[in-house]
């Protein structure tokens, strides 16, 4: 299982704040995770491909091609606007 | 200290904290408040909505402090960061940052709500007359 | 505004009033306190006294204000400074700028705080447990 | 008459705080002005000589040779330590 999270404009673009999901076989990294929940539909597709986008795994921001295990968390969101 | 609340927050109580705290050894103290402007892109604000990561943003804001803690001399600091629905005018963010010298402390303020911009998980979502809208970031810089 | 006063006064009151004089056009509002240290040069100090020149202190702090308001777009700024005795821990200073923008706050109250220092008529005299000194002031920056 | 006056650790040297003189003939600039008070003995001449010395005209700082008239305020003080 892994705990994927949507922030802000990406949550409500998607209509999903949190959902739990076993990682299917195969899928061992960050490109690996997020071209298959684009295989969603066309709103994923497009909403997860915006290159502004910054993914945390484990609540620390990574790089694009971080590798991704059971257990994790991982959050997508965009660019920061707070303080 | 991090504080992330839907609170309003007393920055005269925690400006005397960060001086008690540290009695007769710091000898200035700079402070950065934050404010929800009524005005932004030409349209009126009637409302802000700041949503965040929980558990995320208390660890980024750590860093954020305890990195300016490592870069200049500080014997206190504090960051505290609302959250929910604001209006104009309300206080959205305060930063201190208290040492021996004014320049570390200034340097440290401005360094953590430099980096709390840009590293914690928070996004401000603005109710004008019209509409509902999500704030864009400004560029990165350079 | 400028106020030179013998009694304390309250930080979080004066950063309200920064506030609600300009609700919802201010952004950001930076802030510097200054401290009486209980140290100075390895001495223990007991009591520090301020004295300063009447009138040519507040046409001072009022150029200060007015060429800080000149380089930066501010909505408000406030400088008081205390005279008379004082002791370790009390607070001596207060400045502070709003603005719409954080970078101008914080480049406006650094430079206010900055040039009282070296053009306001305040002399400091410590009070250590063997002597009463004058302060000497820093070397001038290049 | 020129209101004088004298701040900090020279008021204390000086044992003077402030007086008012009248200028005498041929005083017209500071130099002669601090020339004519460091006559009146050496702590003068000593304390008046101190290169670090700040002066004040009229509750504004001026330049050594900055001229002197009768109605003056002149102040002489050490560099400021406020802050």
């Amino acid at each position: 299982m892994v705990q994927l999270r949507y922030f802000a404009s990406l949550r409500e673009t998607l209509g999903v704040a949190d959902e739990q999901v076993d990682l299917p076989d195969g899928i061992a990294d960050l490109p690996a995770l997020t071209g298959w929940l684009q295989e969603r539909n066309d709103t994923w597709r497009t909403a997860l491909g915006d290159p502004h986008l910054h993914v945390a795994i484990n609540q620390a921001i990574v790089k694009p091609d971080c590798p991704v295990s059971d257990g994790d968390e991982v959050a997508w969101f965009p660019p920061v606007t707070g303080g | 200290m991090i504080c992330v609340q839907t609170d309003d927050f007393d920055p005269g109580a925690e400006l005397e904290q960060l001086h008690s705290d540290n009695s007769g050894t710091a000898g200035a103290v700079v402070s950065f408040t934050g404010l929800v402007r009524d005005l932004n892109e030409g349209n009126a604000i009637r409302q802000m909505t700041l949503e965040h990561y929980p558990g995320m943003t208390e660890k980024a804001l750590a860093v954020i402090e305890q990195e300016a803690c490592e870069r200049w001399s500080l014997t206190a600091t504090l960051i505290i960061h609302r959250i929910g629905p604001l209006a104009p005018g309300d206080r959205i963010v305060f930063v201190a940052a208290a040492s021996a010298h004014r320049k570390e402390a200034f340097r440290a303020c401005e360094f953590m709500i430099d980096t709390l911009k840009t590293d914690a998980p928070f996004w401000k979502k603005e109710t004008t007359d019209s509409e509902a809208r999500w704030v864009s970031a400004p560029p990165a810089a350079g």
